[in-house]
């Protein structure tokens, strides 16, 4: 830290850097998360990462969150957790040091940010080295024929390292996962209900609970019964909404009722 | 190609043999000296440096041959017997096979009651064989209960196809599910018999003593 | 091939470099020093051969080059513009997919809480199934920390695409270690950014049971 970074006026951004977090602030969206925009202010230092004044670059962050509020923009949590965790930093990089504090001093709080900005750089940098090297496919390539040559049938099975694991995960959890396979056994469809319904309604001249209307057997198992009592509900409104039915409840759970409607109004 | 490139050379002999041979090598085809004509630089002559290029394959382990009026690369004559091996057929192991060496990788040394109290249903001799003969598991030592079963355990060559160091290296529950590799469907309930579809059930409603 | 053939001699290293040549020539994929020896008869030096091979096919259009522990002809690169005919089309890769993988290659063995220490977010379940599925990543073994949480590695198919012999060859890895960016520092455990992304732990919710 040099003598820089205890100036005393430190709100006053310069008018380009206020130009500078306003230009950021449109791009909110753009960023990866707090660390990845620390990282973009830090490119206005214009220094190697090492040497980073991490007080300014605190200055900086807690400046745009400023005009982020102040443009009414919502920010992530994690953005806010940073916000504190560098104000955090910045009264403890201010301060005095605390020598009856226990915990790592503001200079190695600091010097670890500036370790993890300049690591997440590192990345960037060799990630963009490593997707130009010259690629199979496209700078070379592998032989273009599959060659042909006479077949001698010999089987060999092969499972992959997913396969076993998915095979063993539903052996596992056959009671909550079954890969694929919709149980339908225990669902009743509206269609069902549908169907069952109009060919009952003919019958219901009178309010009736739909509850009566379940098929036989539908009630006595719990997931049974709430499958048809769901598609029973839906079936009504479908029906209602055709206009062949109508629908009533006197109050919060209270029963729900069904009556054909017959052309009486 | 434009006319512009005729007034540069051609490129040395050498390099277009270079050119004409790594074009022979990554074309699907057989490739005409018409194509060779087109894809290499304008003044190039493919049709000797395909000559070339043949005679220097003369004698290795893959020559340069025509095949109508193209040319294609190809392995020696001579040497299709060790191509053989090249065409064994892969196919997926059953799905019982599969749940058998799961709970063996998983559980090992196990045996084979207890694989079927895990599966709940019985392992039939074939799947187990299989697997044996495939090399995937083997015979551990003698479980120290009455009547000494064998156990069951996975081999290094189990290890090696999976590229696992060890068994313990296999990826738990949360895992898979953290990292997205299970479709956790939530069942409606679990009904007896909902999960039938298996080939060797002849003895479903095992209670799934493992289930935890 | 027989019991047989160790009685005899093994063929002279010419011919077990045309072998070697016409093994690696028909197989698309890259062929081990082991699946050499056990496809040339009894008593060949794959490896030697292997060595010759590759002096011989030096500044030709085709090269031999080594991938992890296996051995692949490949074109030169060089060559490349000569095969827009057979370029395949990649896919594109998201920012986030190539930067956790550039962090699994230099890190690894590495967790999914270590790459989202080093990226300040959490990795997506899409981003690394994904890369698992393009086969340029799969699980290492366990870390020894607690909770023995599952690493990734990354994979021959990784190395073959990016023509690299093994992962130390990787651009930059020595510049980086040597600046020890390579090293997992400890965090004071106050720095945020590294978000524990937690979501394995919940449970498949009621409100979930009616979805479809």
């Amino acid at each position: 830290m040099d003598d820089n970074d205890f100036d005393p006026i430190e709100d006053t951004l310069g008018v380009a850097d206020r130009l500078a977090a306003e230009a950021l602030i449109v791009d909110v969206d753009g960023f990866e998360g707090p660390l990845d925009l620390l990282l973009s202010l830090s490119r206005t230092q214009k220094v190697d990462l090492r040497k980073i004044s991490v007080l300014d670059l605190a200055r900086q962050y807690l400046g745009f969150v400023q005009q982020a509020k102040a443009l009414r923009i919502e920010l992530a949590a994690d953005y806010l957790v940073m916000a504190a965790w560098l104000a955090y930093l910045k009264s403890r990089l201010l301060l005095p040091p605390d020598p009856a504090e226990d915990g790592p001093s503001g200079e190695e709080l600091a010097a670890h940010l500036a370790f993890q900005l300049e690591r997440l750089q590192a990345m960037r940098d060799v990630a963009a080295r490593l997707m130009a090297r010259d690629r199979l496919g496209r700078d070379f390539f592998a032989r273009g024929q599959v060659q042909t040559v006479e077949r001698v049938r010999k089987v060999r099975y092969t499972a992959t390292l997913l396969d076993l694991m998915q095979g063993y995960a539903r052996l596992r959890t056959r009671d909550e996962f079954r890969p694929f396979v919709m149980d339908r056994d225990s669902v009743y469809t509206m269609e069902e209900a549908l169907g069952r319904m109009r060919g009952l309604l003919g019958f219901a001249g009178q309010w009736t609970d739909i509850a009566a209307w379940l098929p036989d057997g539908w009630d006595a198992d719990p997931v049974k019964w709430r499958s048809a009592t769901a598609a029973t509900f839906a079936a009504s409104l479908e029906l209602v909404k055709e206009g062949h039915a109508e629908i009533r409840q006197s109050e919060t759970f209270a029963p729900i009722e069904l009556r054909k409607r017959d052309g009486r109004e | 190609m434009t006319d512009n490139d005729s007034l540069f050379a051609a490129p040395p002999m050498a390099e277009q043999e270079r050119m004409v041979e790594a074009v022979l090598f990554a074309s699907a085809g057989p490739v005409t000296v018409r194509d060779l004509e087109q894809r290499l630089p304008h003044g190039c002559d493919p049709a000797e440096a395909l000559m070339n290029l043949r005679a220097r394959y003369e004698g290795r382990g893959v020559r340069i041959v025509r095949v109508g009026d193209a040319w294609a690369m190809r392995t020696a004559p001579d040497l299709g017997w060790l191509m053989q091996k090249e065409t064994v057929e892969t196919r997926k192991l059953s799905r019982a096979a599969i749940e058998t060496l799961a709970i063996i990788a998983y559980h090992q040394p196990v045996t084979r009651a207890e694989i079927e109290e895990i599966r709940g249903v019985s392992v039939s001799r074939g799947t187990v064989d299989q697997l044996l003969e495939m090399e995937w598991i083997r015979f551990g030592r003698r479980k120290m209960t009455p009547g000494r079963p064998v156990t069951f355990v996975v081999t290094q060559v189990f290890l090696d196809h999976f590229g696992l160091e060890n068994a313990r290296d296999l990826p738990g529950l949360k895992e898979l599910r953290a990292a997205g590799l299970l479709e956790s469907r939530p069942a409606f309930g679990a009904l007896p018999g909902a999960t039938a579809a298996d080939d060797e059930d002849e003895a479903p409603g095992q209670s799934e003593l493992f289930e935890d």
